[in-house]
């Protein structure tokens, strides 16, 4: 980690950027935040381990409006959010200093706290930190092996190649060990009343933090039109039901095509709402029906949502 | 036949052929093109129709079937890619499936080879003659 | 440079010069043949059905070997090559097919057409290059009118096979320039000799074989070479009166190479 | 808030046998917004319409609803009568309760609920109408045709007559096209450059003409009335002004007799100069240089033709010049060519100079062509006793090697060539191989009959598979005969194959500058295949000839005429009135992602920077902006759009929610 | 809204979004030629199918529709070309997706209709509403929500 804040330093001071879009430590060991870093003393908050789990790439789209590059740290996953949102003309390439930094897979620090409550200290979790990490609690210490606690989407990981880089920083692994559709096809095996009961318990939980929506590249809306009008905290508070009632299907249909399947709505849901499952159901469907598509991969390609051909399947057909 | 059988059949050379006989616009490339069409009673360009019309009892009883010399060349020129070579190939399939439809047998063959018969000839005849 | 080679049954037997020739050959242009290990017969012709697994794991096995030893399969005669050609494009292309045939095989992986598969003429035009192996003629067969004799097999279907222009072929005339011959073109050098169906009635044959005679003797030729045993046996028993001598390429190519002598 | 007037009509007892009227009047009255509801037997009667205007003037209405009959009927009849009392026409919406109501409903009072509940889905989305106006933008009164061949020269003369100014842009040095190449013409056996030659000419000398030969379309921006098109005049190297066409220089070029250079126009069965006009008759009369096998452009020695010019006109230092030019229409006229046959070794196309295909069989028999009109083998230049005409050589093909289609013209010109043949030569033996003989047109079919009965040219029905060249010259034919079911082998001396006809290779290239689709053959596609045939669908470009699929000359000329027709009325009017129901983008949604413009059939959306201002926003950013005079109103980019930026005005998305929200009520 | 309180017979509600230039002038000609079907059918006219925005359909259920329909032109006659063909993809997709989250299959369908197909117009609205009525009032979809 040294090495790349070395880095990040180097590219401020001698001026190829004018600030950093990365982590810095959180008031937890377990908690870094995305941050922007515009001084090379600022910097010394700078972290990056097996926490740093946050998407990066949406924060471009405001830092590349500024003045000067902006340098900010991807990982292989992330760049494809990045190649999106070229795509969409939504981030300045020419503005942005992209460092595509390693990763080992990022860890889900609920699954640690299952075995290990109060904890005040864990280490090993860096890019080229060992297999197993030790966690300190004020019951002791433990250890617990780094690719058991990786985040769910890690393990359909998507490959250790960055779609797009200016510069290499650290190692990548694949940490795929499962089946990307293993989880749809579970639910497709189901019975609709099944189905629609396993879906209606989990959006029961929503509390409309917006938490999936602020956090997604692909809603980057300027505007949502789920936000209306109104000033200040009544922005939150919805007045159309229909808007509320339907908010996840429609956000879900609204980034279909678009959605690279980052996996953060799922990661930073504070009720722990599978929203992914959304998502990818709509990839999958996609891959079948219109051949494999993967949003981000290829800045060129065609969504397959603004494409067709004349042969496709019909409307209810299933492929 | 049955019209089940039949069906069955048409379907069964469907499947092996991979070819779709409903794609012929009876040019007669393939008859054109055939170096065995003077051997056969049953013509390449017929064969697309013997399938659409049914008329499976004809096609599979047809010398054509042993006189194909899967020279390829009806396959290579089909401009609808109906591809006949692979139609009578599946109609000897159907026959050769059967018990007994053997064209040739293990027996037959001392009297029929000479000292420089290369064992590809006899592979392939074996193959083609029998199941 | 190192290919696996699969020769097949009749180099084994009745087309010997064709293997002998072949590897020699081979040591001159600098590459080398390793023979594969208990390699089977691809069975002489492709199986028709589509639904017919067994009598393509053959070819599926003598492929997935030269897959373990990272090599390109390279093969001589003109059945061999068709069939390994087809059986490969089928576990590339065909799932049905490929599923069920590692099925069985039970692989240590599965084999999905990863193998490049080369008949040893396009080693020659492809890798050595015919300008090369032109340099490396000792013997050229200067004066020598020679018609290349194609057959079926080596071309067609040529989507598959992708060998040549399956209608208008230039690679053995390419060959044969480069041994310092003539090639004569003629226009029944892709049409079939009878095949198969010589074993049980000599008739077709040798009505195919009088074609291919008068046609290549009629533009000229004084002989015929051939990549197929099968084709060489059938133009061989011809009777016609235009008959001229048939050689395997491989023998030409070796005498042109100064390997021959020590040999024959 | 809107002041609505609802007007149900009993259309006799069409709609009033099966809906209580008078009970839809009474329970719409108390909808939000209508202030007005009247019932009448006629509305849209004379009367029915006074009685609206005056309801619309006495209660001050500023919405309308219509209880009636299918809007595709009478919508245009309300938006009048509205206008005509001062409210905005778009004001207007139909509540259709016949054809979607009392005639398909027995229960009347089934249908009278139907019917109230329509009115309401109309009220709702009139509440949510604002005025719209027809857009305007002015006409560029000029036309560019692109291509000058027969279907160019054709619709450039139709417009040209009409009074407008057409420019003609051709790629090559002279106008005429494939016609130009031809004989004679079926099925009236006119020689083609007798019919052809005057129109060029006229084209030439037309004072609403201006040509642009030797030059290709480089780029076009604008939209229908206001093209931009950017035109690159290829550098001739001789002074267009200056020369007179005498045709010394051709006739001193020493490259001009080493048979090096293969002539275009005669298919290479000839030679040519590299300071050349293609043929004899060539408009404009000027030659150009080929500098890319000129002696004195390779190698900077020569320069004869620049010596012996009498008037001059011989300029090496000439450059590509690119003018750029307004047109109000575009026609695109841009032609065919036939597939190369490489790919089809069996007809020994590449190994026989004696299998041609029909277009140099044309070149063979006309009088200006290489062998002055005397039909001869290009082997060893002897007169064929017998020949072979192959048919649908890669025509109705479905392999990579062909096309799809059928040529359409093939069978004709077959039929043409045997009879020419027979006509001049009567001992030729001729032997058409066909799939099917397809003649369909005027005295197309007695034509054909007349090859067969009046010149025993011998028609068999099968494909041939292959042409074997023989040792002493001649070529075998192995063919079937289906009918008799015989495997033919013939022997002849020349075969004539009528290979499949393709559009011309530019074509994509100036369709996708024009945004003008096309379609899986690379032909252009009709915006309407049977009611719009000879428009594109974007506005502004029209077809003609080939270029929408293959066709003869009747038809070619036909459509050359109706494309100019639709040319001239657009270019007739001043100013155009655009469709008002067009897609508009709000800047403060819009992500200026693309995603409308990829779906955007007529390529009326592009991208600016603009200045965005509203609440928390200040600043330039890249928007979408619709082109009213190109939208026409089908909504896609408001469904792709992810932001919900667009919008398409008179079907907007609160309009559509309200309706289904009145539905569902 | 009901004006028969007698009938006991469920009624479903079914919302029909008609493109103007093929389906709409295919329900006008079913008009025309007086073929029946049940008055549960409202349609709604919009410029082309590729119009249909999935909130739409989306609106309709949560408002409490029991069937919603789409209509438009068949591939390849689009009035614009291409909105069909986007329409068909989308709704794949979002059927696909109603299906996967439980709502029943059939309450959503897409059928291509020409202006000269009154008869296939009146059919297929006599066969929705068959199928609505055999799987009665929709309760999923107006459900699907985040919060009571």
């Amino acid at each position: 980690m040294q090495g790349l804040k070395d880095r990040l330093k180097e590219l401020l001071t001698d001026g190829t950027v004018a600030r950093v879009v990365g982590w810095k430590k959180g008031d937890m060991p377990y908690n870094p935040e995305p941050a922007v870093f515009t001084s090379v003393d600022e910097m010394d908050d700078f972290v990056y381990d097996g926490f740093c789990g946050a998407n990066l790439s949406k924060m471009m789209i405001e830092a590349t409006k500024l003045e000067g590059k902006t340098a900010v740290c991807l990982k292989p996953c992330d760049t494809y959010s990045f190649n999106q949102l070229i795509r969409e003309h939504r981030v300045n390439r020419d503005n942005a200093y992209i460092v595509a930094v390693g990763c080992r897979g990022k860890l889900d620090i609920e699954k640690i706290k299952k075995d290990a409550k109060g904890i005040t200290e864990i280490s090993g979790t860096e890019l080229d930190g060992a297999d197993e990490i030790t966690v300190k609690t004020i019951y002791g210490d433990k250890t617990v092996n780094y690719s058991d606690v990786l985040l769910n989407r890690c393990h359909v990981c998507k490959g250790k190649d960055h779609m797009i880089s200016d510069e290499v920083w650290g190692e990548s692994k694949d940490t795929a060990d499962q089946e990307r559709f293993a989880e749809i096809e579970k639910i497709e095996a189901m019975s609709p009343e099944e189905r629609f009961e396993f879906f209606k318990k989990e959006l029961s939980k929503c509390i409309r933090c917006n938490a999936c929506r602020n956090v997604c590249p692909a809603c980057s809306c300027r505007k949502c039109i789920f936000d209306n009008t109104k000033f200040d905290a009544q922005q939150k508070a919805n007045v159309v039901s229909f808007e509320e009632r339907m908010f996840h299907i429609i956000r879900a249909f609204h980034v279909a095509g678009r959605c690279t399947d980052c996996g953060e709505c799922s990661r930073v849901c504070p009720e722990g709402i599978p929203l992914h499952l959304f998502n990818r159901k709509f990839i999958k469907d996609i891959d079948k029906f219109y051949g494999e598509f993967q949003a981000g991969k290829d800045p060129e390609a065609q969504c397959p949502l603004t494409d067709f051909t004349f042969e496709d399947i019909e409307p209810g057909e299933r492929g | 036949m049955t019209k089940q059988e039949i069906e069955k059949k048409v379907e069964l050379i469907k499947e092996i052929s991979g070819c779709d006989p409903y794609k012929c616009m009876k040019c007669g490339k393939c008859s054109g093109s055939c170096p065995s069409f003077n051997e056969m009673d049953v013509k390449p360009h017929q064969f697309a129709s013997y399938i659409i019309n049914g008329d499976i009892e004809s096609l599979v009883g047809s010398q054509s079937l042993w006189k194909c010399l899967t020279c390829l060349a009806c396959i290579e020129r089909c401009p609808r890619n109906v591809q006949p070579g692979k139609l009578i190939d599946a109609a000897r399939q159907l026959v050769e499936r059967e018990r007994g439809g053997d064209h040739l047998l293990a027996d037959d063959i001392p009297e029929l080879i000479d000292d420089d018969v290369p064992q590809q000839l006899l592979v392939s005849a074996y193959r083609r003659y029998r199941r | 440079m190192k290919y696996s080679y699969y020769p097949g049954c009749t180099l084994k037997n009745k087309a010997a010069d064709l293997d002998l020739y072949a590897r020699k050959c081979a040591e001159i242009l600098g590459f080398e043949l390793e023979e594969i290990n208990e390699w089977q017969c691809c069975g002489g012709v492709y199986p028709l059905g589509s639904d017919e697994i067994a009598t393509k794991l053959s070819s599926v096995r003598a492929l997935n070997d030269a897959k373990e030893h990272g090599q390109d399969l390279v093969t001589l005669c003109s059945a061999c090559h068709h069939v390994l050609k087809r059986v490969n494009d089928d576990m590339k292309n065909v799932s049905d097919i490929s599923d069920r045939a590692n099925n069985y095989l039970a692989l240590d992986e599965p084999y999905r057409g990863e193998t490049k598969v080369l008949h040893f003429l396009e080693v020659l035009r492809d890798v050595i290059g015919f300008d090369e192996l032109a340099k490396k003629v000792t013997n050229p067969l200067t004066g020598k009118k020679i018609g290349a004799y194609y057959g079926c097999l080596v071309l067609r279907p040529g989507k598959i096979l992708e060998f040549d222009d399956p209608e208008n072929p230039k690679i053995m005339e390419d060959f044969i320039r480069a041994l310092g011959a003539e090639p004569v073109v003629f226009p029944y050098r892709n049409e079939c000799c009878g095949a198969y169906t010589s074993l049980k009635e000599g008739g077709i044959s040798q009505e195919r074989t009088k074609l291919i005679f008068d046609s290549s003797n009629g533009f000229g030729a004084d002989m015929l070479i051939t990549a197929c045993p099968l084709c060489m046996y059938n133009l061989n028993k011809s009777e016609a009166d235009s008959k001229i001598p048939v050689y395997y390429f491989t023998e030409l190519l070796a005498e042109a190479l100064g390997a021959k002598e020590g040999n024959s | 808030m809107q002041r609505i007037g609802v007007f149900v009509c009993h259309c006799g007892t069409n709609i009033a046998a099966t809906v209580d009227v008078k009970k839809v009047v009474e329970l719409v009255r108390f909808e939000p917004g209508v202030v007005f509801a009247d019932d009448y037997m006629y509305m849209c009667s004379e009367a029915g319409q006074e009685k609206i205007g005056e309801a619309i003037k006495e209660h001050g209405l500023t919405g309308l609803v219509i209880c009636s009959c299918s809007p595709r009927m009478h919508e245009k009849t309300f938006r009048a009568c509205a206008e005509k009392a001062g409210l905005n026409p778009y004001m207007v919406e139909i509540a259709n309760i016949r054809e979607q109501c009392s005639w398909i409903h027995k229960d009347r009072e089934e249908a009278t609920e139907k019917a109230v509940i329509l009115a309401r889905a109309a009220i709702a989305k009139v509440n949510l109408n604002a005025p719209l106006q027809e857009g305007e933008s002015p006409v560029t009164k000029r036309a560019l045709v692109i291509g000058g061949g027969i279907a160019g020269i054709q619709t450039a003369l139709d417009i040209a007559d009409a009074g407008y100014q057409v420019d003609i842009v051709e790629r090559e040095p002279s106008i005429g096209g494939r016609m130009s190449q031809f004989d004679k013409t079926f099925p009236t056996l006119d020689c083609a450059s007798c019919i052809l030659t005057p129109k060029m000419v006229e084209v030439n000398q037309h004072p609403n003409i201006t040509l642009y030969t030797y030059s290709e379309v480089e780029g076009v921006s604008g939209y229908v009335g206001n093209f931009d098109v950017q035109i690159r005049k290829k550098a001739r190297s001789v002074d267009m002004a200056a020369c007179t066409g005498c045709g010394e220089c051709q006739a001193k070029c020493p490259l001009g007799k080493s048979g090096k250079i293969p002539s275009e126009f005669d298919r290479g069965l000839r030679g040519r100069s590299a300071i050349y006009m293609p043929f004899a008759q060539a408009v404009p009369a000027v030659p150009v240089i080929d500098r890319e096998n000129c002696t004195y452009f390779k190698t900077g020695k020569c320069g004869i033709c620049a010596k012996i010019c009498p008037s001059k006109a011989v300029n090496y230092e000439q450059e590509d010049e690119i003018v750029t030019v307004k047109y109000g229409a575009i026609v695109v006229a841009t032609g065919f060519d036939i597939i190369n046959l490489d790919k089809y070794g069996e007809y020994a196309y590449n190994e026989s100079p004696d299998v041609i295909t029909s277009i140099e069989l044309e070149r063979l028999m006309n009088a200006s062509g290489p062998t002055g009109g005397h039909l001869e083998r290009m082997s060893d230049h002897k007169q064929p006793k017998d020949i072979v005409f192959i048919q649908c050589v890669g025509s109705r093909c479905d392999d990579e090697r062909g096309k799809p289609y059928c040529s359409k013209v093939c069978c004709m010109y077959t039929a043409k060539h045997a009879m020419l043949i027979k006509d001049h030569w009567p001992d030729t033996n001729i032997t058409v191989f066909y799939i099917d003989v397809r003649t369909p047109g005027k005295n197309f079919d007695e034509f054909y009959r007349r090859a067969v009965e009046q010149y025993h040219v011998n028609y068999v029905k099968g494909q041939v598979g292959k042409v074997i060249p023989q040792p002493d010259g001649s070529l075998m034919v192995q063919a079937v005969d289906m009918l008799d079911n015989k495997q033919i082998m013939k022997k002849t001396d020349m075969v004539v194959l009528a290979a499949a006809i393709e559009p011309n290779k530019g074509v994509r290239k100036i369709a996708t500058m024009l945004t003008a689709s096309i379609d899986n053959n690379d032909f252009l596609t009709e915006a309407h295949a049977k009611l719009r045939p000879v428009e594109s669908p974007t506005a502004g470009i029209f077809l003609s000839g080939m270029a929408q699929g293959p066709k003869d000359i009747p038809e070619t000329v036909s459509q050359a005429g109706a494309a100019a027709v639709k040319v001239v009325g657009l270019l007739a009017k001043d100013k155009l009135k655009t469709n008002p129901c067009t897609a508009k983008c709000d800047p403060m949604f819009c992500n200026g992602c693309s995603t409308c413009a990829n779906v955007c059939p007529y390529g009326a959306i592009t991208y600016e920077d603009q200045l965005v201002r509203g609440p928390g926003v200040n600043e330039t950013r890249r928007v979408a902006v619709v082109n009213n005079a190109l939208c026409q109103g089908c909504g896609a980019c408001t469904t792709s759009c992810p932001s919900g930026a667009m919008d398409l005005q008179g079907f907007s998305n609160r309009q559509i929610t309200t309706e289904v929200d009145s539905i569902c009520r | 809204m009901s004006m028969n309180e007698e009938k006991t017979e469920f009624r479903p509600l079914i919302v029909a979004f008609c493109c103007n230039w093929c389906s709409y002038a295919g329900a006008d000609l079913a008009g025309s030629s007086r073929l029946s079907y049940p008055a549960d059918v409202k349609i709604i006219r919009v410029p082309c199918s590729g119009r249909v925005n999935p909130m739409f359909i989306l609106r309709a259920f949560e408002r409490g529709a029991d069937g919603v329909i789409i209509c438009g032109c068949h591939p390849g006659d689009c009035h614009y070309s291409t909105g069909n063909y986007y329409a068909r993809r989308r709704m794949t997709l979002l059927f696909s997706m109603l299906d996967y989250m439980g709502v029943e299959n059939g309450r959503t369908r897409v059928e291509w209709c020409s202006a000269a197909e009154g008869v296939k117009f009146s059919n297929t609205m006599n066969e929705f509403c068959e199928k609505i009525k055999s799987l009665g009032k929709s309760v999923r979809l107006g459900d699907l929500r985040c919060k009571d």
